[in-house]
């Protein structure tokens, strides 16, 4: 693709006639939904660290500088603030751009690009200069990787006003929800599961429509207790809720997706059932996101609630090495002994 | 500077036209001061000395295809390029951040209050430029005091390692508030870094518009006609305070002022058009009143404007509003407006 | 003061004689602990943009270099993230410093450093090269500024795992806080409530006891609900105490002090009295440090909590300016708002 | 480079001291890719032909009064500082992120993940120097692809602003993970970027040992002597993938490497040495069988290396643990230790 052929961004192709759903990898539906919106949005350029020729350390971005060219699919020097304020940038010149983060831990030399520039530059023109710019970050545990490897800084994301954030848990969310972001004229922090990146999961392209993308989603209904999580944390839910089962304990799992704006609804709408809930994220404990959904599942399920909400979490420590990741992240266990305490707390 | 042709001197009416816009800027700033001292606006940050390289350089600019990137201090850019001054001191106002012009069709960015928080920006659109296939420039201004910051340097090895269309504009008035050049820019020139990024670069005397102008076009052409990026570091010197609320008689004295301010550049100018010919006293005094006038135009309209609504907090936050942000907007509609 | 007078960091000075009480405004007692820290600690160093010469500019440094030398009191270069690695560096050698960001959204460009580094270098070293950095960030709104000057970081620094983090809202807290935090082997980010460096207040210097200077304070009792706020919204709580007061409603202002660590008995003694609570912050909404105060207070006191706990807080909207900011604020009427709310609200 | 006098020449002794260290490293290096994919230890980063730059670099620092900064790659430097190589294996068995090496007794910062994070911290360290009338030298390591981070800038212009008593020694193997260094340092040089802060560099064979022990005493000579920073970049390669989950053949060929890696140090020190009669073949076999069982000896004792404990992860986040945490560590110990 030669680089006039970007010319005007704004133009959009159809999108490819849907095929029959089939079992993809979360990277791999990654990988497709980004091939399929630089092919039907010639606005979108995909920037980052080794994107390019190496396809990115966990190849979601694999193949497409072949396909769509060097100057749509671009590596950038090794400079996080860099990569996001240029984007901000691309963004004013008309461009759709997605930017990648290596790992979580690299987010934070671009916190001020993203916090001061990406989060307000729609405010402060008055609308004049939205900020279409989906930043995809791998996130969270599990892996076994170096320091900085494995943080979940989705509290922080979803307190800077004017940015949206949101977190697939399988590959089928992963294709149509990193589409449906990369659509938006807002800008999204796309929180990739990067213990989930292997894991594989039926995937159908054809859009579903923008209802489907919005909110959170019931991953598994029960009536006991709802557990409440995102991300990785959805499977070690669903694992959780089958060994409850065998106790008898019907656990409703709620895929949160959307980390901002939270959906309070849904929220709301599964605790009033279950009248117990429980949220499970794998950021420390204080001043993580799971404060934020306890206070607003008790401000609207107040009388509703049979025990206050339970939150099972990170605790307040670095994210440790890979040998004691597993006492780190919440395992079941944990997340059982929350449920317990949900289902047994009396009024004293 | 590499082998560009050198652009054509500066015409009669090119000379007259800078001065006008330079003596708009001087009567603008110096009124704003005094608007601040009556109370009629919370806080200004004068550009008091910086004329010649502000409308110098934003001169140059082509608004049909290139875009400006300032910081808080670029009155005289804004004023060059056309930019509503209104819409422009509404800031200054604190009626909104970024001011109340129209940045996308201005072709200047909003006002930007972070230190270096804009250059990436300015090499962003710059690439887009090339990924575009147009012929735009970005023309990216900082301060001295900017240098230091993490940002800047990003954005000059992006802009060599993409050869972006960026002129770096760098005024270096000698203060970061309250601390010099000399403890500020390690080896002294900010000029000089460009050479590591295989950046070409000039410092120039920032209080000479002549030369600010026809360093700027040569630095446009180079950029315009895939030369790469260039930086200039025009040397000038912030005669007044940092901001209003600054007090410089803590960390420099009057005589100091005195001795490194060197002559006043709207002053050069005038003396310039003079002996050359290309202007005489009464056009002077005539363009001086015109800014006179121009400012109390400005100050008329300023003091009609009122606060902004409160419901705007809300409604720029996003393009498309979150059900979450409506219902605080609501609840504050009811709370604070008792509507 | 010689360089080399300071070449031994660790020994400590002897307190001067505690003076009779005084009438200080925040600013000057926060100038007075500074002095204090500098002359008893000779491995304390101040450091940051524009606090030699000029004496910062809200003059919390003034004097101060004159007073202990440029060696000890010093101007950095314009950039923040310099400042506090920096910072690092001069901890990993021994000395306490004391650095300054200039105001709290400039704290943005160091956020790397500080979560990545001020944060885990005690972690990441095994407590061998611990971190006895005090941060002081004028923080959060009030004073009609330019962008990016009124900012309220309080719940991102609160997620930060190796951070603590105080702000006081007196004077006389001012003094005695910063003395405390600047004593402490660990990292502190000091938030200093700009709005409220010109009001005075009676300031002792004697040192308070360590129990003194902990947990939070009761800044005026009452028994029908607890208002929770920190920095500058304390005063404006006791004005809403003092106005609900001629309605016959007795409010608890409880001045939280730390807000990492949070003090949960405190809070949790408080809300057994009063059963309702209310939190007041100038942070957006959503994940501010309201909400784990909310889920905190809910976890301890679910059983005699008649109402839950209100957030009365800035929106979900960047920090607006001047013009717009006591429409941002919570003001006194919002606030009345709140405790109203908790006060009518009946289980349905 | 200044006008020091040059430091005397390497001794015999000396050079064979090097050679051992090279050779243990390499030793090392080789056997923990290999440990990797037995599965004994989950990750590693091999600095596979960077033993020169790494050994000669460290073997100049004065362990009674410098202090070096590493990355994650400086297995070479670690080694020649006398660094417990068990401990800094630990790193990668993914025991602890620092290693378990004591980095303040062994004036080796703990091992650090974030790329150009401890480079600031070297030269606050260096200042601290200056501010205490210590000599100590800081040394502070980063790579090519590093070069592009703010936080280099910063540090490079604090140096230079403070003249902190700081060498910055790049090792510029050619690669950031996939990334050339052409288009990752724009003009094509670190090193150029150290005059635009007044800062003296040198760019060094980095894989002639000898090379590297003399630019690196000659820098710390300067640095200690008040003579201000200095900056290395010592032109090496990188010839194994960039860790053990890499695969270089997605972006380089064999034959690039073949071309662009130019001799092994390791070899040419060998050939020097034999060259010069400084060394005999006895000698290189003994070294060699010594660096193997050295590597040997480090994978039993880092086999027998259990987890740490989980209380661990409590007990080191502050010097005083907080109320909340230790009630969080209580509900730690009942809920997955079960006591
Ligand atoms: C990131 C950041 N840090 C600190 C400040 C506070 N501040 C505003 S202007 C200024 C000095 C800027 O100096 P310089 O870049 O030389 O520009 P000048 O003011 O001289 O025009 C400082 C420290 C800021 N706005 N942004
Ligand atoms: C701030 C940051 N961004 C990204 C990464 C991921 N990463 C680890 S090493 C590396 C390449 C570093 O290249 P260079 O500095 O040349 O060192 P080398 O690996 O060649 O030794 C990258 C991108 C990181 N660790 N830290
Ligand atoms: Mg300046
Ligand atoms: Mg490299």
């Amino acid at each position: 693709m030669s680089e006039t052929t970007i010319a005007a961004p704004g133009r959009t192709g159809a999108d490819p006639e849907p095929a029959a759903p089939r079992q993809l990898s979360m990277q791999q539906a990654l990988n497709l939904a980004l091939a399929d919106i630089l092919a039907t949005d010639p606005a979108a350029v995909v920037l980052g660290e080794d994107v390019g020729t190496l396809g990115g350390v966990f190849r979601v971005t694999d193949g497409l500088q072949g396909r769509f060219g060097a100057a749509r699919v671009f590596d950038t020097p090794l400079a996080e603030s860099g990569i996001l304020g240029m984007s901000v940038g691309l963004a004013m010149a008309g461009f759709h751009p997605l930017p990648e983060v290596q790992f979580d831990g690299f987010a934070y030399p671009a916190v001020n690009q993203i916090v001061c520039q990406i989060g307000r530059m729609n405010y402060r023109s008055r609308g004049t200069l939205p900020m279409p710019i989906t930043l995809r970050v791998p996130s969270f545990g599990g892996i076994r990787a170096p320091e900085h490897h494995g943080e979940s800084l989705e509290a922080l994301f979803a307190h800077v006003p004017g940015l949206k954030v949101v977190s697939p848990s399988t590959p089928e969310e992963a294709y149509h929800l990193l589409r449906y972001a990369a659509a938006r004229p807002d800008p999204v922090i796309f929180m990739e599961p990067k213990s989930r990146y292997w894991q594989k999961g039926e995937v159908s392209t054809g859009r579903r429509g923008a209802d489907g993308d919005l909110g959170s989603r019931v991953a598994r209904p029960g009536k006991h207790v709802t557990l409440i999580a995102w991300g990785a944390m959805v499977a070690r839910c669903l694992q959780v809720a089958e060994l409850a089962a065998e106790d008898g304990i019907e656990v409703e799992v709620l895929d949160l997706r959307w980390l901002k704006p939270l959906d309070a609804e849904g929220l709301a709408a599964s605790v009033r059932r279950t009248r117990r809930a429980v949220v499970v994220h794998e950021a420390p404990l204080t001043s993580g996101l799971g404060a934020e959904v306890a206070a607003l599942v008790t401000e609207r399920c107040f009388d509703t609630l049979r025990a206050p909400v339970e939150r099972v979490t990170g605790f307040d420590v670095p994210y440790p090495s890979g040998d004691l990741e597993d006492e780190y992240i919440p395992n079941i266990d944990r997340i059982l002994f929350g449920i317990q305490r949900v289902l047994e707390y009396r009024r004293g | 500077m590499p082998a560009t042709t050198d652009p054509p001197a500066l015409t009669a009416p090119e000379l007259r036209e800078l001065y006008r816009l330079m003596a708009a800027t001087r009567a603008l700033d110096t009124a704003a001061v005094a608007w601040q001292r009556q109370g009629a606006i919370p806080g200004f940050a004068p550009q008091l000395g910086q004329e010649a390289a502000q409308v110098g350089s934003g001169f140059v600019v082509d608004r049909r295809r290139d875009f400006a990137f300032p910081t808080y201090r670029e009155l005289g850019v804004a004023r060059a390029m056309g930019v509503d001054m209104v819409g422009y001191m509404a800031t200054h106002k604190a009626l909104w951040h970024g001011g109340l012009y129209d940045p996308a069709q201005s072709r200047f960015a909003p006002v930007q209050a972070v230190v270096a928080g804009s250059v990436l920006h300015a090499v962003g659109w710059a690439h887009g430029q090339t990924l575009a296939g147009h012929d735009g420039v970005a023309l990216s201004y900082f301060g001295d005091g900017a240098s230091s910051q993490g940002d800047v340097h990003e954005a000059m090895n992006f802009a060599g390692v993409l050869r972006a269309p960026v002129v770096f504009f760098v005024q270096n008035n000698g203060w970061a508030i309250s601390v010099p050049t000399e403890r500020q820019v390690a080896g002294g020139s900010v000029a000089a870094r460009a050479a590591g990024y295989g950046i070409v670069s000039e410092r120039v005397d920032g209080n000479d518009v002549v030369a600010v102008v026809e360093a700027t076009r040569r630095a446009f052409a180079q950029a315009r006609s895939g030369g790469g990026p260039v930086l200039i570091e025009a040397m000038t010197y912030r005669r007044g305070p940092h901001s209003t609320s600054d007090d410089p008689g803590r960390y420099r004295s009057l005589e100091d002022e005195r001795r490194d301010a060197g002559t006043d550049p709207l002053e050069r100018l005038a003396q310039q058009l003079l002996r050359t010919g290309a202007a005489d006293q009464a056009f002077l005094e005539e363009a001086r009143s015109a800014a006179a006038a121009d400012a109390e135009q400005v100050r008329t309209k300023l003091a009609a404007l009122g606060p902004r609504p409160g419901r705007e907090m809300f409604e720029f936050v996003y393009q498309e509003p979150t059900g979450a942000l409506k219902s605080q907007a609501a609840a504050w509609r009811v709370e604070s407006e008792h509507v």
